[in-house]
């Protein structure tokens, strides 16, 4: 029955934003997207906690996948070769894995091309699973801190490799713009619209899939794995290839919202994707929005991004201390997330 | 830079808490201690005496903010989460940094004269600063001194045994709160002390604490978690590659040091220096 | 049409034009909001964000109290007085694009001034162009916004950065023609990048045999320079190129020196003269400084010099303005300029020629609103303004981008003090690309002067 | 009668501590095997390495005539070899009934059976029945009582339909008065299951009364090996095992 209620909220919500999309100030449709790109990643990383792992190294994915939406012709180029360049046949399964990548990328631009909405995004959740899939072999092995600075490195890696990359526009990263939905052509009007629309719409898909996931028999065992990994082993599942899973599956969500943020924002750049402090700032929002619901990330986004633009506007110059100060509070006041607030309502309604 | 990660090594080691507050204990060590240095010479004191000022700054920086930080927020935060500990030290940390800027301004303070004073001396045809050298010998005093307290002395051989098992400490009796409390301001003291000294070095300007602290992470990672030792080895090694990358790739040198702290994990998972705990079931 | 009004008239109408002008700019009415976007925290607030902000304050009280030296003596904008929002551009380029928004449509600002990353520049210009307002770029150095797109609503008025890596290039080897092998450090972001690779460049169509022997590209802020300082003194280059800036230019310069860099090598700081009071007893003799454009040491002598200083001395409580703080100068006086010839544009326009009956209803007509925004950005195109740095004339990316001259100089210790000495000065044709020519073709295809 | 599950020669030494030293021992079908022995003498290490926690250092470990030495616990658990342990591991943050139904479902996807979530609540409700946890279904794990936390312990590794059980001191921290009723509660379930059980135990009553062959242990080595009565009146075990027991015993009751 909790189900039923998580869905209601879900659905009205969606038809709420859809409803006033219209009426919006653009200031506040341009808000409403970041809360619901940035959820979208938090729901990869309350997944992760709900596991009982903490990434800080989120970034990494968000970044992949806002830079496929921005370049993914470059990026194929880039692939292709450095295939090519692996040309001696003990190299050969690599290559093959590489050019079925690029092969993928390909077939998902095919059909609307590169600036294309939907392309964005599904390069963008193709690149992070790819590259979730073998870092994941990895750091399936890890746990607690060790998997978060394990993480963090290879995001850092990113960075490092992106700021000297040119092509790229190195740490001045570079700018992209929405040019159709679906291959239906748009004005520069019509996109942010577009965008919008598409962010709740993807949103909305990605929570009702999480949240049928966590309530399936692997959600389940995700919550069993934190508690006890030992037992899980010994009732026989493996919980190395289960954490695997749900890496790829945040990965995916992380690259989702990367691509999304891409095509909101308009322009890419390392300093705010793959660098720590972006992915502190996820670990702070899913801190913030619990791991209780899968609507409670919008939450946590939203409460986060106003509370940062507020105080950036009204107190520029101390804006990093009344951040700073909010984690205190709700880490204080409301250690299992703002959700917990609600659930307590209700259990004393 | 080694004296910083063995703070934060110890710091953890006890208490089990990555501070990323050590940053900003870093960065207003090295800003007041270059205020006050910089205030002494203006005013004519002794040069000399600027050095006795540096590490003063540090350690008054390290009695105020360490107990402050630990006896007004931590005490209250002990038995969560190693990740929530981690988060809560980041809001201390984004807090103190416009602390920082709110109390030093935002231009960069320039001390140099205790950097210079000392002279040069040559190492083939490279010439060095003399002052690098005392940093070095800083360093290892540092951690020799530590190494000799934990080992010899009674107050060492408690904070030994709550690193290695904190219940049963607590079960005899160990006054666990006074030995965090007295870990803490000991690890921001040392923070501090590794900011004064760099100050004379450079300029210091806001976000060095951003800096210093994922180094100091990459460092404690690499040694191994609560590993004093570690520390030492992980900070040679930060320090070696970083050097190597800068004369042979420069274009890696941005990330060398992830690179390592990456490739460390994935030969010894726990870092090089790690004490793997059996678990009885 | 022709008119075909008599002597007198025309006479009198011209007259009146001017009347008018005057008493119309002098008019006070309600305040011109803009936006004004800085760093106020993290690394670049310092040497760059603080000057700007309180230059632009300067700025902005000089203009309201109506003290401003000619051409700029009328009060803020055409009469009406400014009112200034600060932002803190701390946060990156994401976060700044949302900002602008919230600048625009909820601070409801009239024009925004500000951004000193590029990358914020590169991210925010589109938007800008979207939501149809005017932003004047003000501190930006990247060449790519104007050569990657172009703009019908953002205008930048400090001339960019390719002249910088030319203009170092050109100096160094008039001044030292023998120069065979050169080497550099440059932060490790795009303005380093650039600047190393525009520099390298320029030198190897100006001086082909000359060797490049290392780049060190520390990370931005590392404050720590000790093995970048031996792997330049190992590779022996005589000239050392570096856009180095604010602390890490002061912590590498004074690192560098107790271990007699500067003893063999002769520096190219291309981004250096900001700093020569906070390096003096560091900084070597002999020593090539910029300032990315003429400011600073190398801004004429001029009585709107002499105003900048004075204001932003005490705003700043006795510190010279450096470069940024020209910038912003450049930013708001253009502005003004573009508004003021839009407004007796709209007046003239609004004058029935020859008539002296209906004047009264054409100043009326003119009192009332000032240009629209449209009337602004076609007065800014092309447009050419005096400022503290001399005469800009907005002639790059389609009259969007000003272009200007620059100059370098060489640092001497005069009793203590440290001056620039042997400053020579290079016209905009030499150190910058013609209008549609990207700074990276015009400099292999050997910089050859625009038109 | 065919061996269910065999040592041979199984050798585990921890650096100079032998932990289980030359056990060559064999368990028929459908028998109940009590293990005693003192503290520390190494029932189970026994219990690890057969579940495959531990490697034997030498030695070898065969399941229905099986090689299963060195595999890890995951794929012995899917063979049907399933254990419980001294310490209860439960997943606290869910309740009973998620528990055994993790545990069921894990069972019905790595032994290929009614992959389906169809038959699992069943099977959850059925447990439920079985070990009498009808009144904390709905409980958290983390919150319950040491002894169901016990059975809860044991319902679970009975969720992985075993063929062979292995119970680490079911007993433990229950009550003296509970110890039989829940060991008759276990054993029932079980026997209806047709399991062959294997079970640490220092209640030597309890030990007399369920088990069919006992195995003691002493410094690593099985010192006795037979039915109850023989075992439990054989002169070492009533020296080094028993006894010390009564002592334990005594201690305690003076301690009361």
């Amino acid at each position: 029955m909790k189900r039923d209620r998580t869905l209601l909220v879900l659905i009205s919500a969606l038809v709420v934003l859809l409803a006033i999309g219209p009426i919006l100030p653009q200031w506040a449709v341009s808000f409403v997207s970041v809360v619901l790109y940035l959820g979208i990643v938090v729901l990869g990383m309350a997944l992760l906690m709900r596991t009982g792992l903490v990434s800080f190294g989120q970034g990494l994915y968000y970044c992949l996948g806002a830079y496929a939406a921005g370049a993914t012709p470059e990026l194929i180029e880039l692939v292709d070769g450095f295939a090519r360049g692996l040309s001696q046949p003990h190299w050969a399964p690599v290559r093959l894995v590489l050019n079925a990548f690029t092969g993928a990328l390909k077939l998902v631009q095919t059909p609307f091309g590169p600036s294309d909405l939907l392309t964005m995004v599904m390069a963008g959740a193709l690149l992070a699973v790819v590259v979730a899939a073998v870092l994941g072999l990895l750091l399936a092995r890890y746990r607690g801190i060790f998997f978060a600075m394990l993480s963090l490195a290879f995001s850092m890696i990113l960075y490092g490799l992106l700021v000297r990359t040119s092509e790229l526009g190195s740490t001045d990263g570079f700018g992209l713009s929405v040019k159709s939905f679906a291959g239906i052509a748009l004005s520069t009007h019509w996109a942010r619209d577009a965008i919008y629309a598409f962010s709740a719409v993807t949103a909305f898909a990605c929570a009702i899939a999480l949240h049928r996931y966590l309530n399936s028999y692997r959600g389940r065992l995700a919550s069993a794995i934190r508690d006890n990994e030992l037992r899980v082993e010994y009732m026989g599942a493996s919980v190395r290839s289960l954490i695997h899973l749900n890496y790829v599956i945040s990965a995916a969500l992380a690259g989702i919202g990367g691509a999304l943020m891409a095509a909101t924002i308009g322009h890419v750049d390392p300093e705010t994707t793959a660098n720590w402090t972006t992915s502190g700032d996820f670990v702070f929002i899913t801190i913030l929005s619990g791991t209780g619901n899968v609507a409670a990330p919008f939450l946590g986004a939203g409460i986060f991004e106003a509370v940062r633009t507020f105080a950036l506007e009204y107190v520029p110059n101390t804006w990093q201390m009344t951040l700073g100060i909010t984690m205190l509070l709700v880490i204080m006041f409301l250690p299992d997330g703002l959700w917990s607030m609600f659930v307590r309502r209700r259990r004393s309604a | 830079m080694f004296v910083i990660a063995v703070g934060l090594t110890l710091i953890y080691g006890v208490m089990k808490i990555l501070n990323v507050a050590h940053g900003s204990m870093y960065a207003l060590g090295a800003y007041t201690a270059s205020t006050f240095a910089g205030y002494w010479l203006a005013h004519g004191h002794a040069p000399y005496a600027s050095y006795a000022v540096l590490v003063a700054a540090a350690v008054l920086v390290g009695l105020v903010a360490g107990p402050v930080i630990e006896r007004g927020l931590l005490r209250f935060m002990y038995g969560r989460d190693e990740v929530v500990l981690v988060l809560i030290t980041y809001a201390v940390f984004l807090i103190l940094e416009d602390v920082t800027k709110l109390v030093f301004g935002v231009d960069p303070i320039l001390v140099a004269e205790p950097y210079g004073m000392l002279g040069n001396f040559q190492i083939g045809d490279l010439v060095y600063p003399v002052y690098s050298l005392v940093l070095v010998v800083v360093a290892v005093l540092a951690g020799v001194a530590l190494a000799l307290a934990l080992n010899h002395t009674r107050q060492g051989k408690i904070l030994r045994a709550v690193i290695h098992d904190r219940e049963m400490s607590m079960a005899l009796g160990i006054n666990v709160s006074r030995v965090y409390f007295v870990t803490f301001t000991i690890g921001a003291m040392l923070a501090a002390l590794g900011g004064a000294l760099t100050a004379p070095t450079t300029s210091v300007q806001l976000g060095i604490g951003a800096e210093v602290i994922v180094l100091a992470f990459a460092i404690v990672v690499i040694g191994g978690l609560g590993s004093l030792s570690g520390a030492a080895l992980g900070a040679l090694i930060v320090g070696l590659v970083r050097s190597a990358a800068v004369h042979y790739r420069p274009e890696v040198e941005l990330f060398s040091v992830y690179m390592v702290m990456a490739l460390v994990l994935i030969v010894r998972p726990k870092g090089l220096f790690a004490a793997a705990e059996a678990r009885k079931i | 049409m022709p008119s075909r009004t008599s002597f007198p008239g025309r006479y009198a109408a011209a007259a009146l034009l001017c009347a008018l002008a005057t008493c119309v700019l002098a008019q006070d009415t309600k305040p011109i909001r803009i936006g004004f976007v800085t760093f106020l925290s993290g690394p670049a607030a310092g040497p760059f964000g603080m000057p700007a902000k309180w230059a632009a304050e300067a700025i902005v009280e000089s203009l309201n109290a109506g003290n401003v030296p000619a051409p700029y003596a009328v009060r803020g904008f055409g009469g009406r007085p400014l009112e200034l929002t600060v932002v803190d551009e701390a946060g990156g380029a994401t976060k700044q694009v949302s900002e602008f928004r919230n600048l625009v449509e909820r601070a409801r600002v009239d024009y925004v001034v500000g951004y000193i990353s590029s990358g914020d520049c590169l991210a925010v210009a589109p938007v800008a162009e979207e939501m149809q307002k005017l932003t004047v770029l003000f501190d930006c150095g990247t060449p790519r916004i104007f050569e990657e797109a172009s703009y019908k609503y953002v205008f930048r008025t400090r001339p960019h950065a390719t002249m910088d890596a030319v203009g170092a290039a050109l100096y160094l080897l008039e001044t030292r023609p023998s120069v065979r092998s050169f080497g550099g450090i440059n932060p490790n972001y795009a303005w380093g990048q650039d600047s190393w690779s525009d520099f390298t460049a320029a030198m190897s169509v100006l001086q082909p045999d000359a060797k490049t022997t290392t780049s060190q590209m520390p990370k931005f802020g590392a404050g720590q320079y000790g093995a970048e300082i031996s792997a330049l003194l190992a590779s022996g280059s005589e000239v050392i190129h570096s856009s180095l800036w604010g602390g890490d230019l002061e912590a590498f310069m004074l690192q560098a020196a107790p271990r007699a860099l500067f003893a063999k090598s002769q520096l190219v700081l291309v981004a250096g003269e900001p700093y020569l009071r906070a390096l003096g007893g560091i900084i070597p003799d002999g020593t090539v400084v910029g300032a990315r454009g003429t400011h600073g040491v190398f801004a004429p002598n001029s009585a709107l010099n002499t105003w900048l200083r004075d204001i932003y001395r005490a705003k700043s409580g006795g510190a010279n303005p450096s470069y940024p703080a020209y910038d912003a100068a450049l930013a708001f006086l253009g502005l003004k300029a573009a508004y003021e010839r839009a407004k007796i544009a709209k007046l003239a326009a609004s004058i029935p020629m020859g008539a002296n009956k209906g004047v009264k209803e054409a100043m009326e007509a003119a009192y009332g609103s000032g240009p629209s925004q449209e009337e602004v950005v076609a007065a800014f195109e092309h447009l050419s303004f005096d400022s503290p740095s001399g005469r800009m004339s907005m002639q790059l990316g389609k009259g969007h981008q000003a272009a200007s001259g620059t100059a370098y100089g060489t640092t001497k210790v005069v009793n203590g003090r440290v001056t620039v000495t042997n400053i020579r000065y290079y016209p905009p044709e030499r150190v910058q690309p013609p209008d549609g020519v990207s700074s990276a073709e015009w400099i292999k295809s050997g910089m050859k002067p625009a038109k | 009668m065919t061996a269910v599950l065999e040592a041979r020669d199984l050798n585990k030494s921890f650096g100079a501590v032998t932990a289980a030293a030359q056990i060559n021992v064999q368990i028929e079908q459908d028998s109940v095997v009590g293990l005693i022995g003192s503290n520390g003498a190494g029932k189970t290490t026994f219990i690890n390495l057969v579940t495959g926690y531990l490697t034997p250092t030498s030695g070898r470990v065969l399941y229905l005539g099986r090689e299963i030495t060195g595999l890890n616990p995951r794929r012995i658990t899917q063979l049907g070899i399933c254990r419980s342990f001294q310490i209860p591991q439960l997943f606290n943050s869910l309740s009973v009934s998620e528990n055994l139904a993790v545990g069921v479902g894990i069972a019905a996807r790595s032994t290929r059976r009614d992959a389906s979530d169809g038959g699992q609540p069943a099977q959850v409700e059925q447990l439920i029945e079985r070990f009498n946890l009808r009144g904390y279904a709905g409980q958290l794990a983390g919150q319950l009582p040491e002894g169901v936390r016990k059975l809860l312990d044991i319902a679970m590794a009975v969720a992985g339909r075993p063929k062979v059980l292995l119970l680490d001191e079911p007993t433990s921290g229950v009550s003296a008065e509970e110890k039989f009723r829940l060991m008759d509660m276990v054993m029932g379930a079980l026997t209806a299951e047709g399991v062959t059980v294997l079970f640490v135990e220092h209640d030597m009553e309890i030990v007399g009364r369920y088990t069919h062959r006992v195995l003691a242990f002493y410094e690593g080595r099985i010192i006795a090996d037979g039915d109850p009565a023989t075992v439990l009146n054989d002169g070492e075990v009533r020296r080094y095992v028993i006894g010390m027991q009564n002592q334990h015993k005594e201690a305690a009751g003076a301690a009361h």
